[in-house]
């Protein structure tokens, strides 16, 4: 049976730089498939566009070329690259989640309310909700004492667990993992493992990159090669922190 | 013609007369804050017409009148400048007719300059009811009448839907008049 | 002019009404507008009259363009027939409208011109009432602009009327307004009833008689046509209140000429310095004394809780 | 998929009499928003775009730009030169510029919100903050003194201004929390649709991140639709589901706020977006 | 507090009636004044009464100040309401002021204007010193005084009317050039002012405002609050003959001749963001007053806030000065000492609500009112 | 039948006859009307006139003030079937005196029985309005400012 929940066909990205007048390439012709239950692990060396793919997807980027053909709950098809603005809202409420390594959250928000946001705007009630965060908090050996703390303060680790977290609780039909575990300790690594596993199990299909190989050996059920390395930044060449104020205005609140 | 000039001439000097006009414009006056309540202008010694018009105009008004019911003599004594329809402060029409200009209907800040309607019917007092409500009246009252065209009840409910702007109504036959200022609500079963 | 000019002492003399007919015309076209429109200011060219601007010249602008031979009209200031502004403006009429009747008697009166309060005794369809009025613009305090207070009243914008009823409540625990007391009039336009007391308010509402109202100094008549709402401003939980004439002990005043005590009341000092509580409207007060003569009782005192 | 709740299109603002050149001399390719040839201000030309209920919607874009004229213009502080703005409520839906003035009156006070930079706008410095939340409960007809208190009070809670200070006037109270009144004033009707205009601007660091997180934790509770016009790229980042990107009255660039920063389109953009670094 | 029943009016402005003409008599070996000696000997009174009153009719403008006692605020008063009483015959079609014939005529902006300068009859020259010499004066004396200075007058060629210094200053492009004539003007005395209202309605009202107002509001302008620091081109004093047409002809055919002064100020110029005044060269900006009578200071005042409220209209009023609607809503004479007086009648209905509001609100503060006695 | 060549014209008439005193003007007419037939055109009526102004600084049309106005317009028939008609707008409010010099203006205008008695009022009338004149230009010339003299000072 045909479970392939998104099939991207030829994914090209390349930025126009209008100060430089050129045009630089960040992924060419990338095919792959992702299947409901199964991880596909990217893979390709640094600067082959592997982030560039998921953002793709994400519409973070806008693709130069190829399709990004999903299918959504309903069994509609749909081109992600020419989808609709809140057409692609939507599916980022309901349908398509992304964890990067960098959390964005509301400065003020206790950790358990930043986890169990995406639960509420889907109308789940604050109480179950928060208890669905804590139990997740739980399985990631976030401390208890921090759940009520705003995550601005916290370690990379402890951040990154909180936007893990933040990503698995709404149970998106398609996962975009960038670096999941990447500041973790082995310990909580092998939680997250864990908990992928289960995803998997309860159908939810996901894109990951890994920077451990061994990671990919674990968990992908499919692997997607980017081919060789342009001569490309390490991401957007115009990707703005724009999050400056943002960033800081977390310290300041905190 | 000639025979009846004298007596014509005696009838309209009374409506010229300050006297006349102080009583039919009490009867204006109660026909308006009594909205539908049918009042007598027989002793004015002209048509109810022109005695309304003799009563509220002079030089500082104008008048249109599209469809020629006012003698030119008459028009020179009521000293009104003419004006289309769609301008003028007041404006006298035949009922019978469906209307076909809109009046104006004042602005939010000044909704004084909402046009007064003269519409002359064929007869109050007989013929098919409009049942009326809002302000001057009790509970409801009733206007019989012979003659109105049903469109100008359509229209006026239109030109009288964004309050305050909106028309003020005098129905008038030979002798007879009634008011519907713009607060007026109309239900006519015939429409 | 020149040097050789004589006054026409043989041409002088006023005619009826004394305002000359085309004035009077305009006066009629607004009052007409005005009912049209409840509550609404209409503007008119006021003509000056014989006396001062806020003694009454908008009332009277109205009378001498309503009043003919078949009226009987009653002229009141602050309820009384005899008052020094009262006798003055009944005077005029008398002088530039001959053969119009006047009278004290409320009931008898087919015109009655007031300045400060509406007659006890409920008026009736063949009445009509002219009240006299200084500031006709419920806004101006709260928009000293004319042109602005002309579109808040089109868009029926009295936000800021009611936040300073509001701040009222507020400040003070109670509203404070004593006199021209805001009124709604048919849902939309705000008036200023003329410094009626609040205890004349609820006469506008649903009135029998036609009530007039003209300011001669800002050029606006207005009108609360009859049978029309008339809301004071007030909160569902802090409520309009009229003139309370308890005393002490929470009974109710009367009269301490003709004992009646559902009337509004005029205080006074006598010469021991004691206050003193005379019904303000003369004409009531004088029927009250009659009807007591005639039944030769004496009304009692209802004791309000 | 949630509700449209505005569609706004070729909205124009012209201010001065306009000539037929001033289309063509004016825009980012012109490099002015000033007619050479008439010397009328065209503010905004040709903006379009739909809301969503509960979405928050940021115009990004420097002062001149005509971010400001298109709220101001939607809130009827202005009437447009052209174009039309639907607005869709509950059960009806309103051609906004077809409808005479105490009908707008009455949307603006009962369906919209506006927060502005300058407090002046947005306050009567004349009555109490509370009395300034009262202004608009009043001419929504609530007419229960105590529960108008009630929720004024409730909203100053919410929007984080001390209880105590309801009967204060705003003019005693600092930017930041004059900012915090203009919210509550803003909502006091629940209205569907908010407006706010540069409401961060000029204020300390601390206190916009504070107002800013107010807002959002707003928009979460009552799904109210926001358009945010901003000239800070963080405020948009923060807030902004989709934002437009404007210059010399015009709109260069609309899109997910995420990809308007990251993947930025127009020359313009990218220039701000590179500024911003 | 001492309150009065309102009874016995009647009796009592009876009474008031005629105790102010018992005043007036003095007693009964006064002499009644006589109009024509009003009108000649009191001329700047009667010109203040015209003008205020919207009337030029010295003869019973003379009446209204005998009647009055002197009180120009009613006398001008008693003019308006006279007014009230008179049908509308005409309007008349614009009066040209260039046929003035004048009488004084001066500018402080050139020494030598076409024409000349004549001080005519003034007393900007005269040393405020009683003049004792007035105490006894007969009518001989009067005689004297009119046969010698006619006998004094140098014989010279004199016209009757004379060109205006503003039309050279235009000629030389320093003023803006002369609207093309519009409509009817407003007519302040049938339509309400509602503002905005075109600047024929500000000088109308103006034309009729009382005096000590207009000076009082362009005294505060030349004070700082306003900038228009004028330069009068020109002020004349004159009388204009009236042209109407004849009833048979059509012709225009003098019906009369009205004493009126004007007035003419230049302003500072302006460069103007829309076109830039003439011809896209900054101008100067000119104000006018004019009035009934003889009467400068009203003329002068009424030029200053002319240009200062063209301003307002233009660019916002900066100051009340520059703001019509205060301006015009409160230099009417008649309606200002109106309002003003009426505070003298019964406000008792009013006062009783006031203080019921009063004790209700004191008794919900907790103060404790003192008790009060009651007869009730 | 003539008049002098340096005689008013008509469109001086009325103002001339309204210098003198009505009492010196209403029994001639008044003696003319026993001859003649005068119907009114209109009715003698007296009130008032709103006066417009252009005001000289930029032109606008405005109104200074009220004047009064009385005026009358009448036509006037001789015994021997001669007609004229005659008119009279005063600044004034005698609609009688109005009506007076209308009727001089019609005998003088068209030259009917009595004519003469009306040229005669009117050269009357000439002779107050020069005395009148005669003081105003004096006013004039004992108040002239000579620059010119002062200059020619400064020169020297």
């Amino acid at each position: 049976m045909d479970n392939i929940i998104l099939r991207v066909e030829g994914y090209a990205k390349r930025f126009y730089l209008h100060s430089r007048q050129r045009s630089i390439p960040s992924a060419t012709d990338v095919n792959l498939t992702v299947r409901a239950g199964q991880l596909t692990a990217l893979i390709g060396p640094t600067g082959a566009g592997k982030s560039s793919v998921l953002k793709g997807i994400y519409r973070t980027y806008l693709p130069s070329a190829g399709r990004l053909l999903y299918t959504d709950a309903e069994g509609h098809t749909l081109d992600l690259a020419l989808a609709g603005e809140h057409h692609i809202l939507e599916l980022r409420q309901r349908e398509i989640g992304f964890v990067t390594q960098f959390l964005h959250c509301l400065p003020r928000q206790p950790a358990l309310d930043v986890v169990a946001e995406p639960l509420l705007i889907r109308g789940v009630t604050r109480e179950a909700a928060r208890k669905q965060a804590a139990g997740l908090l739980e399985r990631l050996a976030v401390p208890q004492r921090l759940w009520g703390v705003p995550p601005a303060t916290f370690s990379g680790g402890e951040k990154q667990r909180i936007n893990l977290a933040r990503g698995l609780i709404a149970r998106p039909r398609l996962l975009l993992l960038d670096e999941p575990t990447a500041s973790l300790d082995a310990a909580t690594t092998e939680h997250v493992i864990t908990l992928i596993q289960e995803m998997k199990q309860d159908g939810i299909g996901m894109i990951a990159i890994f920077h451990h190989p061994a990671l990919v050996e674990r968990l992908a059920d499919a692997v997607a090669e980017l081919s060789s390395p342009l001569s490309s930044p390490l991401s957007s060449p115009l990707a703005s922190p724009a999050t400056t104020l943002t960033e800081e205005t977390i310290e300041v609140i905190a | 013609m000639t025979a009846m000039t004298d007596l014509t001439d005696l009838t309209v000097l009374s409506i010229w007369q300050s006297h006349t006009q102080q009583r039919l414009f009490r009867r204006l006056l109660e026909a308006f804050a009594y909205p539908g309540r049918l009042l007598d202008a027989a002793d004015s010694g002209t048509t109810a017409r022109l005695a309304i018009l003799a009563t509220l105009l002079d030089g500082e008004v104008d008048l249109a009148d599209p469809h020629g019911l006012i003698a030119p003599e008459d028009g020179l004594r009521l000293m009104a400048s003419a004006a289309a329809p769609e301008q003028a402060r007041f404006v006298v029409a035949d009922a019978a007719r469906a209307p076909d200009f809109t009046p104006a209907l004042g602005s939010l800040e000044s909704p004084e300059f909402g046009a007064t309607l003269l519409l002359e019917v064929e007869q109050l007092g007989t013929g098919s009811p409009l049942f009326l409500t809002g302000p001057g009246i009790a509970s409801q009252s009733r206007l019989v009448m012979q003659g109105l065209h049903p469109d100008w009840i359509a229209r006026r409910a239109d030109w009288v839907s964004a309050y305050p702007l909106g028309v003020d109504i005098i129905l008038c036959d030979a002798a007879h008049f009634a008011a519907l200022p713009r607060t007026t609500h109309i239900v006519w079963e015939g429409y | 002019m020149n040097n050789t000019y004589e006054l026409p002492l043989d041409e002088a003399g006023y005619a009826f009404g004394f305002m000359d007919e085309y004035a009077k015309k305009e006066v009629r076209r607004a009052i007409l507008k005005a009912i049209c429109i409840p509550g609404y200011q209409t503007p008119y060219a006021s003509r000056e009259m014989p006396m001062g601007r806020g003694f009454g010249t908008g009332g009277l602008q109205l009378t001498l363009s309503l009043v003919g031979g078949s009226d009987t009209l009653k002229v009141i200031d602050q309820g009384s027939d005899d008052s020094v502004n009262a006798v003055n403006l009944r005077q005029f009429v008398q002088m530039t409208c001959p053969g119009v009747d006047t009278t004290e008697k409320t009931e008898a009166a087919t015109l009655i011109q007031s300045r400060h309060r509406i007659p006890e005794k409920p008026l009736t369809e063949a009445q009509i009432l002219v009240l006299q009025v200084p500031y006709p613009d419920a806004l101006v305090v709260v928009e000293p602009s004319e042109a602005r207070r002309k579109t808040m009243h089109g868009e029926a914008d009295y936000s800021r009327l009611l936040v300073k009823l509001y701040e009222d409540i507020v400040k003070f625990d109670e509203i404070t307004i004593s006199h021209r007391y805001p009124t709604r009039i048919h849902g939309h336009y705000i008036i200023d009833p003329s410094p009626i007391p609040r205890w004349d308010v609820p006469k506008l509402h649903q009135s029998k008689a036609l009530i007039l109202l003209g300011a001669g100094r800002e050029k606006k008549i207005y009108a609360v046509p009859p049978y029309t709402l008339a809301e004071p401003l007030a909160f569902e939980d802090v409520v309009f209140s009229v003139e309370d004439f308890r005393d002490a002990a929470g009974i109710r005043r009367a009269c301490s000429r003709c004992g009646a005590t559902d009337s509004f009341l005029d205080e006074f000092s006598n010469e021991a310095g004691e206050k003193i509580y005379q019904c303000s409207d003369s004409a009531y007060c004088d029927e009250q004394l009659a009807r007591q003569t005639s039944h030769a009782q004496t009304t009692n005192t209802e004791v309000v809780a | 998929m949630s509700r449209k709740i505005l569609e706004v299109n070729n909205l124009t603002k012209i201010h001065g009499r306009g000539c037929p050149l001033c289309l063509e001399s004016t825009g980012p390719e012109a490099d002015t928003n000033i007619c050479p040839h008439c010397g009328s201000v065209v503010a905004a030309h040709g903006v379009s775009f739909d809301l969503y209920q509960g979405e928050i919607l940021g115009i990004i874009g420097e002062s001149g730009s005509g971010k400001s004229t298109v709220v101001k213009t939607l809130y009827f502080d202005d009437a447009p030169s052209a174009g039309e703005a639907v607005f869709f409520d509950e059960e009806a839906q309103y051609d906004l510029y077809s409808l005479n003035a105490a009908q707008q009156r009455g949307l603006r006070n009962k369906r919209f919100g506006m927060v502005y930079q300058n407090p002046h706008l947005g306050l009567n410095f004349n009555v109490s903050a509370g009395g300034n939340i009262a202004e608009r409960l009043l001419m929504s007809d609530v007419a229960h003194y105590g529960a108008i208190r009630e929720r004024a009070r409730s909203l100053l809670v919410r929007t984080e201004v001390l209880e105590n200070r309801m009967d204060e006037n705003p003019k005693k109270f600092s930017g930041g929390m004059q900012q915090r009144v203009q919210i509550a004033k803003a909502l006091a009707t629940r209205p569907p649709l908010l407006y706010l205009d540069e409401v961060t601007t000029g204020l300390d660091l601390s206190v916009q991140a504070a107002i800013l997180d107010l807002i959002l934790e707003i928009q979460h509770e009552l799904g109210t639709a926001m358009i945010v016009v901003t000239h800070d790229l963080g405020v948009v980042r923060l807030l902004a589901g989709r934002t437009l990107v404007m210059k010399y009255g015009r709109v260069i660039e609309t899109g997910l706020t995420d990809q308007i920063l990251e993947d930025p389109q127009h020359a313009y953009t990218q220039r701000l977006v590179a500024s911003a670094l | 507090m001492g309150y009065v029943a309102i009874k016995g009016g009647k009796a009592a402005i009876e009474g008031a009636a005629a105790a102010t003409d018992m005043l007036r008599a003095g007693s009964e070996h006064a002499e009644p004044l006589v109009l024509d000696a009003i009108e000649g000997q009191l001329r700047l009174l009667v010109s203040r009464v015209v003008s205020e009153g919207g009337l030029y009719h010295p003869k019973l403008a003379a009446l209204a100040i005998k009647q009055f006692q002197g009180d120009t605020l009613e006398a001008a008063f008693a003019l308006r309401a006279y007014r009230s009483t008179k049908p509308r015959l005409l309007e008349t079609p614009p009066q040209n002021t260039a046929h003035m014939r004048v009488i004084r005529r001066i500018s402080s902006a050139f020494k030598d204007i076409p024409g000349g300068q004549m001080l005519g009859p003034t007393y900007d020259y005269a040393l405020r010193l009683l003049d004792l010499g007035l105490v006894d004066e007969n009518p001989e004396d009067f005689r004297a005084i009119a046969r010698r200075f006619l006998a004094d007058a140098p014989e010279t060629e004199l016209p009757d009317s004379f060109p205006k210094v503003l039309d050279a200053l235009r000629a030389e492009g320093l003023l803006p050039p002369l609207k093309p004539v519009a409509g009817a003007p407003f007519d302040i005395t049938r339509q309400p002012l509602i503002f905005p209202v075109p600047r024929a309605a500000a000088l109308a009202t103006m034309a009729r405002a009382e005096t000590g107002s207009l000076l009082a509001i362009a005294y505060s302008n030349m004070r700082g609050y306003g900038d228009v620091h004028p330069t009068i081109a020109e002020l004349r004093v004159g009388y204009v003959p009236v042209m109407l047409p004849h009833p048979v002809t059509g012709e225009p055919m003098e019906a009369g001749e009205v004493l009126m002064t004007e007035c003419e100020v230049v302003a500072m110029f302006e460069g103007d963001a829309e076109g830039k005044g003439c011809g896209g060269k900054p101008v100067f900006t000119l104000g006018y007053g004019a009035c009934f009578g003889h009467n400068e200071v009203k003329a002068i005042s009424m030029a200053i806030l002319d240009r200062a409220l063209q301003k307002g209209m233009k660019d916002g009023a900066a100051n009340p000065s520059e703001d019509p609607e205060f301006v015009l809503l409160h230099v009417d004479g008649v309606d200002s000492m109106g309002f003003a007086s009426h505070y003298k009648m019964p406000h008792y209905v009013t006062f009783q609500s006031d203080m019921d509001r009063l004790r209700t609100t004191q008794a919900k503060a907790g103060i404790d009112t003192v008790r009060q006695k009651d007869t009730a | 039948m003539n008049l002098p060549p340096d005689f008013p014209p008509r469109n001086r008439w009325g103002a001339l006859l309204a210098q003198l005193p009505a009492g010196q003007v209403r029994p001639p007419a008044a003696t003319l009307e026993l001859e003649l037939e005068v119907v009114d055109i209109t009715l003698p009526q007296s009130g008032l006139g709103l006066m417009q102004l252009h005001d000289s600084a930029l032109n606008d049309g405005f109104y200074l003030g009220e004047i009064p106005i009385a005026r009358a317009h009448v036509r006037v028939k001789s015994a021997d079937g001669q007609e004229g008609e005659g008119g009279a707008v005063l600044l004034d409010d005698r609609a009688r005196l109005a009506r007076a010099i209308a009727v001089l203006d019609a005998v003088l205008a068209a030259r009917l029985p009595g004519w003469e008695a009306a040229s005669t009022l009117v050269e009357q009338g000439m002779a107050a309005h020069e005395q009148l004149a005669q003081t105003r230009r004096a006013l004039l010339a004992r108040t002239h400012v000579d620059f010119s003299l002062l200059g020619q000072e400064e020169d020297e």
